[in-house]
């Protein structure tokens, strides 16, 4: 494995002392070291945020783009350069307030890219309005009053939208948080990854539940393939499935890990289930995983078998005729 | 011997008019007479067969070296039907022939094309006007009896009928015209007979009717010797993109979303699409232009191209492309404004907009084609600048060029300027981080990619610090970078040729300018302004940002300047207040091209002017 | 019942002979007439494309706004003027392509308005492009070579997005479609109907499977709530749930109804189940209806116990110093 | 006794500078001084405490009639660390009093700031300046010792300790300010204590420490007398705004998405939010423009506000608000551009975008703030030419006003003018349909909206037929749409007052043309110079478009016109294109107001020249 601080570039961080965001940078650059990423052939890119601040803190190629768009850049990239690896950053109100079409759209083409979502449920650069992800009744500087409607779950959005990886982890577990990067990168397109991200200068505490020491076993259930649905105090709990229901049980009363809800990554529609506990128990991991092909790979097959024609054959075209002296 | 011609096919959109207009306008080309052509589709939707609405014009004119337009009001009209007729008979001129398909003037027809009872506006026609009615329907059906085809698909042959009838008035050899049939229709052989058999029937119908009295010859160009195609303006943007590509040595990546008058670029390159020449159908207008300069980013000759409505939507994209200082070609196709306005119809309404439309101080070079051939000259040096200074650059095209077509003169690819972007080869001397926003001797950064390596750099929206382009909020800095980026757009000025008048005078009384589509109407009226010999001259101008530098002596050497624009009044404004001279506007806001008539009345007042005071 | 003439503009009608945008209008005219709507306080707004147009053929308030903001404008509307009833109407390229962040948010938010998507598959007005409902490979002018890339699913992505109504109609079935648009309308939140509708002239037949007479019986399974899914030439096929899976029977083969899924529009997974089905089999009714409060009555509500503030007030402020002469 | 003093005070974000700068403008405007005030936020997010970036400063002037902008150099510089010292010191007058928190010195500060080991700033300060340095942290951790607190919640009061002091120095009462901090802090009993204890140590310590010295008189306005209250840039267009609707007898709607500068305009808003006065915070600006509009068809005084990126994303929708001609106020509060630019800094470079960033022919009318009171007037104007005209209307605000404070005599509501939109009532006679393009005299089209029985109709962005608002392609429609919408927007000049210079001049050598937050620097300046007899005068634009009928008089009478901007040069390129004067430009783009000193020294090169030439 290489330096992660070899991943690092000159440029001071300025986030808040305490801000989430420094621990997925973090996380980060361990995983590009990990993966010994060559630096040239990576890409970062952003959109505007807080969290849209981290490419410029990580050394390899990296672009700060405009308000939700980062994901339409990413789109003509890696079409232009299915070669390069390129990581999208953004934010709550980045990916899902302005940039929400953009996201679907990617989502839907299958795009290769892992999409690092911090989700603070808050905008912070602009210092503290409701995003789309904030809980209704949440009051902020637009909503002094509370805020109206229901929020987005960003797995179901991302889900209806035909995302084919789905995965959610937080900054105060770094080790998880790694590994939820690194399977976001091997996936084979589009590689949504909702990162609970504490922004404590505006709204902090917001996932405290599932990511303090003190109450995560009992609020997140962290999700592997193949092993059942375990949370609680040394996993003393588990979730059933009763019909179309979960249901939380305690092991404590008899139930054994057969009884319990298998874990299927590759069952979309207890995907869907997994992305609708949006309540007080919430699941961590890969909710979602199905191969299909990426955008670029599709579109390079397009070309691929197509011979690229010379300037002296565009230039003629179909049809000439000569016009003699 | 006529020195020019101008024919008006009309129908119905079902009628297949915009074919044998093109036809007839290739074959015409390749004659050797110069040719321009409009096309006059309906508004988008197709309107119930047989109205008003649904009607599809082509129109063109054919003749010696000064056809520069598509022609005034026609020599010859074409009427498929009743409603075709309506649209169009105050185009024809008064003693111009008429060519009616009288199966489109039945009850129903003249009904459908809101005729009362009774109306016989073909009777009226004939009180004044060499008309030619046939019954096409009938006739083809005649001719295909034999044909193993239903009667709709026979039917769908009336246009092949007019064809060979125009064919033979103006004395083309019917092979050419049958073998232009083959290749088009190549595909099934039964409905390729068929429209041979028709254009036939009709090419023997006008020799059989004695159509001799209007049988008529017409002045051909003399056009320098070469090889010749037709391109059509949409085709020759998107032709110019790969060439230029191919010249630049990048790979050409093209973004864009549908779009009336614009779309036909991007399903032109599809049609071309391999792995030097990506198109991407985006989401929408900002999508593809942020993915057109991620691609950018990534080392191509990235390009997009709309129209208002979605040109509007790029706005905040090409302040990010302004300050990335990356290239890309944007071209803006312009229609009836404002909002969604008259989609299919041409204006020139967006120019202070491709100058201003971004927050900031945000330039970028704007470049206007002038027809469908200069519309590759100008998009191929736009995509040249944009790789060799590093900038987006904006290029106005309109919807007339869009659709019009017109003969080239294919250029070999030595002919064609070459093209080098500031590649970064090599890293930087002892392990020094690479700097992006170094400028060269013109105010140029390097282009350094990603897979570069040591090459390694982020960009991004926020002011960057020069040379380093780290983000920088210092406030000397910044006015230092928006000096720079400045600076280097108005260098674009060193890949222009010199600025020239029509005929070359650089002082007289009268100087027109013009930019865009306009240029054929303008050039036609000045030229024969000046066979009266009034002393009037006409520039027009293919760089609106910057103005060229030889410009405002040509602008001082008269004694009164017009600015000619199909808008409110626009170039205009950036004349009087570039030179300070009191350049007078004349402008027309239709949705339709300038009329030679009425340009020439509106010029002959400000020659008036001039003499008087 | 009013007279469906009563609610046809002055305006002539202009889509291409055959399309089957002609029924949809022709049954909106008739539940507006139905449903005896007071044309003053109906208000019909669309985005740009064939589909579009309809507001103009409709003697009621109407706005024929710009591309994809249909929502975005109906939102601002129904805030101001929760007192009105407003329709949507869109394409599949208005609503999903460039107005899919709009549509997204609107349905979170549970705006109330009925949204009738005319779903061709195609771009219709701009003479054939791609849209993102069309399959992949589909060949158009600007994908001469076949479209790349997932289609949605516009119930998935709507259910994905939180929306409380979703069902789907289609050009063919006046009957039917009436009856989802009356659904539609006495929604309390945000109704999403997908209309298949046929563009003769684009993309020509692309639903006949599910629309014509001769296959309509063996593709096409109507919901009702409370009753089991069947299909078929006098409802000789059923579909059951084999846990997640849905799987294909036919009673003859001695299935009961009571072994069969038993549709329940209440149920947000079995929504996602038949959401997915976009295969040769598909559900046309109301897949999901949930009753949740509108944007419009909670911001009703929260304005409604806060005084309005006299001019005076306002002008005053909370803090004013005098200055004697 | 001063004629005006200046203030600044510096510290890290969360010292709470702008809080006592705040509250220090406050008392000293209540004191009968006029007060100007500017705040220099560090970029958007908090940098690490200590460190440059982390800077926050707020600085303003106080003083006699002639304070018009929170001034150059600072006369007292207030610095709780290091980093505040090292970002402001330069701007300090060289004979400046320098008041330093000494706690913030200290070596870790002195790291963090980036000095270098064994630097002594403050040792080198003392050598030219008078310097009062005290150890605040210490002083107030003793003064609340009794409190109880924790340590960081006391530190948190150093501010009102530095407010105690200054407001013994310029020999305020204490108990006004004690008034002041109880009803701010009113929420938390010890907390509320804890911040008047420091307040009263702070007052005692320059009591005790006999600070006499530096005890000063300074001058008061004499300002009309009655009722006033402050107002901060942003908070001025929010109260416009509702007050207005309430004029009107409409309905408020705002739409906004959040951006630095303009965020607090939808939060002032939100906080007043009640049935008459809706707030949204929409998904992104197209949202906000669209819903607006939507509002605007539904009968509300809609309104929407951004910045830079923002404003352009809206340009489509805006170009469908002049087409639709619904009323609808747009606030661009313009920051550094291009794209993403310097959001935290002032400019005023987005005027031409204003103008033109629509595609089409889509004219609006355009006004701009000078100042955070004249912002209330401004805004109020331009919802009233937008509902009376039925047209959007653009307001250019910018970073600088949305920040600064000022006092406000609050006018009656008899005083402010009335506003009556073109309501409909009744329903058209005979049952024929209503006809929303029918325009009346100034060319305004009805506003009639659903609810209304008999007034149903249908609009969109195609173009209109006249009067009945149809679709309609026909090209001299189409003009005559143009025109009319134009016309109607050039009519907007019945609702302005006569253009007034500042001293009344309508001729001399040099005009000083300004527009928008730089009103009070151009003024300032122009007094001085005018003092020294030169012959110089000022005119401050409101109205940008369409330009004042009496504009052109003033400009020519004098013998040269300088046009002052934070930009590149762009209020300058219309004058000169409108008038044909030969209009010099005089810009600065670096994200900071001008100065007093730089353009005094700008100006008198001009009087020279003109001296000379
Ligand atoms: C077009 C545009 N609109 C608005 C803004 C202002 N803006 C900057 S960041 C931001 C929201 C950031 O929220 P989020 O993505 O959640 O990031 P966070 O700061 O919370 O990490 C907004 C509205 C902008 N820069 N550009
Ligand atoms: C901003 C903008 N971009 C593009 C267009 C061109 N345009 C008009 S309709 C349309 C697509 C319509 O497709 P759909 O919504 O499916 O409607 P249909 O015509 O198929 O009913 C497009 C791209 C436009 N009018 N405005
Ligand atoms: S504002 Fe919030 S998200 Fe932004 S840096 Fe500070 S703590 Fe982090
Ligand atoms: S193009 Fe297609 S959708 Fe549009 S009117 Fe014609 S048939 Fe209907
Ligand atoms: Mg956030
Ligand atoms: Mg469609």
């Amino acid at each position: 494995m290489a330096n992660p601080r070899d991943y690092a570039s000159d440029q001071e961080v300025r986030w808040c002392p305490g801000c989430g965001d420094y621990s997925v940078l973090k996380q980060f650059h361990t995983v590009l070291a990990h993966l010994e990423l060559p630096r040239h052939k990576t890409v970062v890119v952003s959109g505007i945020g807080c969290s849209s601040r981290l490419p410029y803190y990580v050394n390899t190629f990296g672009v700060h783009s405009i308000h939700g768009r980062a994901t339409a850049f990413v789109t003509g990239l890696v079409l232009a350069r299915p070669d390069l690896d390129v990581w999208i950053v953004t934010g709550d109100g980045d990916a899902l307030s302005i940039g929400g079409n953009h996201l679907i759209h990617l989502l839907r083409r299958n795009v290769k890219a892992p999409i690092l979502l911090f989700n603070n449920e808050i905008y912070g650069l602009t210092k503290g309005q409701v995003s789309p992800t904030s809980p209704e009744g949440q009051v902020s500087k637009s909503s002094p009053d509370g805020a109206l409607g229901s929020p987005f779950m960003p797995p179901a959005l991302a889900l209806g939208a035909g995302a084919s990886f789905v995965a959610r982890a937080m900054d105060r577990d770094p080790e998880h948080l790694r590994l939820m990067m690194i399977r976001a990168h091997e996936h084979s397109g589009s590689a949504f990854l909702e990162i609970y991200q504490n922004c404590n200068v505006f709204n902090d505490g917001a996932f405290h539940l599932f990511t303090e020491k003190e109450s995560r076993a009992h609020h997140s259930v962290y999700l592997t393939h193949g092993q059942p649905l375990l949370f609680g105090i040394e996993n003393s709990m588990g979730i059933r499935l009763d019909g179309f229901t979960p249901r939380t049980v305690n092991l404590s009363d008899g139930y054994s890990h057969d009884d319990l809800w298998i874990h299927d990554e590759k069952d979309p529609i207890k995907a869907h289930l997994l992305a609708r506990m949006h309540q007080e128990i919430r699941p961590f991991g890969v909710l979602y995983a199905e191969n299909r092909p990426s955008f670029q790979s599709l579109a390079q097959n397009l070309s691929s078998d197509k011979k690229a024609e010379s300037i002296e054959q565009l230039l003629q075209g179909s049809r000439t005729w000569i016009q003699s002296e | 011997m006529q020195s020019e011609v101008t024919v008006l096919f009309a129908g119905d959109s079902g009628d297949g008019i915009q074919l044998i207009g093109n036809a007839f306008a290739q074959k015409s080309a390749e004659a050797g007479h110069s040719v321009s052509t409009f096309s006059d589709f309906p508004a988008e939707i197709r309107a119930p067969q047989g109205t008003v609405p649904g009607v599809s014009g082509f129109k063109l004119q054919f003749g010696g070296e000064s056809v520069y337009t598509a022609g005034d009001k026609a020599d010859v009209l074409v009427v498929m039907n009743a409603a075709a007729y309506k649209k169009y008979a105050g185009h024809l001129k008064p003693d111009g022939i008429l060519i009616a398909n009288e199966s489109g003037f039945d009850g129903r027809n003249l009904a459908l094309a809101g005729y009362d009872n009774g109306a016989e506006p073909l009777a009226e026609a004939r009180a004044s006007q060499r008309v030619i009615s046939v019954d096409i329907k009938k006739n083809v059906q005649a001719a295909l009896l034999e044909l193993p085809l239903g009667t709709a698909e026979k039917n769908r042959t009336k246009n092949m009928y007019v064809l060979g009838l125009l064919a033979w008035m103006y004395q083309r050899p019917a092979q050419d015209f049958e073998k232009y049939i083959q290749e088009k229709l190549a595909k099934s052989k039964n409905v390729l007979e068929a429209n041979q058999m028709a254009f036939r029937a009709g090419y023997g119908l006008a020799e059989t009717m004695e159509l001799a009295a209007f049988k008529t010859e017409v002045s051909r160009a003399t056009p320098a010797p070469g090889v010749y195609r037709t391109l059509v303006g949409n085709q020759a943007v998107a032709l110019a993109l790969m060439v230029a590509a191919k010249k630049a040595n990048r790979p050409l990546f093209f973004a864009g979303y549908p779009i009336t008058p614009a779309s036909d670029i991007l399903h032109e390159l599809a049609r071309h699409r391999n792995s030097d020449c990506l198109t991407f159908q985006a989401e929408d207008e900002i999508a593809a232009a942020v993915a057109a300069l991620g691609a950018a980013f990534g080392g191509s000759l990235a390009a997009t191209a709309s129209s208002g409505p979605g040109i509007s939507l790029k706005s905040e994209a090409l302040g990010f492309a302004v300050t990335l200082e990356l290239p890309l070609v944007v071209i803006n196709v312009q229609r009836g404004g404002p909002s969604t306005g008259l989609p299919t119809k041409t204006e020139q309404s967006d120019l202070m907009q491709a100058l201003y439309g971004r927050h900031g101080e945000a330039q970028m070079p704007v470049l206007a084609a002038r027809s469908a051939t200069d519309a590759f000259e100008t998009v191929f040096l736009a995509a040249k600048i944009a790789l060799e200074a590093m900038t987006p650059v904006m290029v106005l095209s309109d919807g007339y060029i869009s659709n019009s077509a017109e003969a080239w003169l294919i250029p070999s690819e030595d002919e064609l300027p070459s093209i080098a972007p500031p590649m970064v080869d090599g890293t930087p001397a002892d392990g020094n981080p690479f700097e992006p926003f170094v400028r060269d001797a013109f105010g140029v950064r390097p282009w350094a990619c990603p897979g570069q390596e040591g090459l390694e750099h982020r960009i991004g929206g926020l002011e960057k610090e020069k040379n380093t382009g780290n983000i920088s909020y210092d406030p000397a800095n910044h006015e230092e970078m928006v000096m720079a980026r400045a600076a280097k757009v108005q260098a674009a000025t060193r890949f222009y040729s010199p600025t020239q008048t029509d005929s070359g005078n650089n002082s007289g009384d009268l100087l027109v300018v013009g930019w865009g589509g306009t240029y054929g109407s303008i050039k036609a009226v000045v030229e024969k302004l000046q066979g009266k010999h009034y002393s009037i001259e006409h520039v027009h101008l293919r760089h609106i940002h910057p103005l060229p530098e030889d410009f405002g002596n040509i602008l001082r050497g008269f004694k009164r300047v017009v600015v000619a624009e199909l808008n409110h009044g626009q170039l205009v404004n950036l004349i009087r207040s570039t030179y300070l001279i009191d350049a007078h506007r004349l402008t027309k806001i239709q949705g339709q091209p300038f009329e030679e008539a009425e340009l020439k009345s509106a010029l002959k007042t400000h020659l008036q002017a001039i003499q008087h005071g």
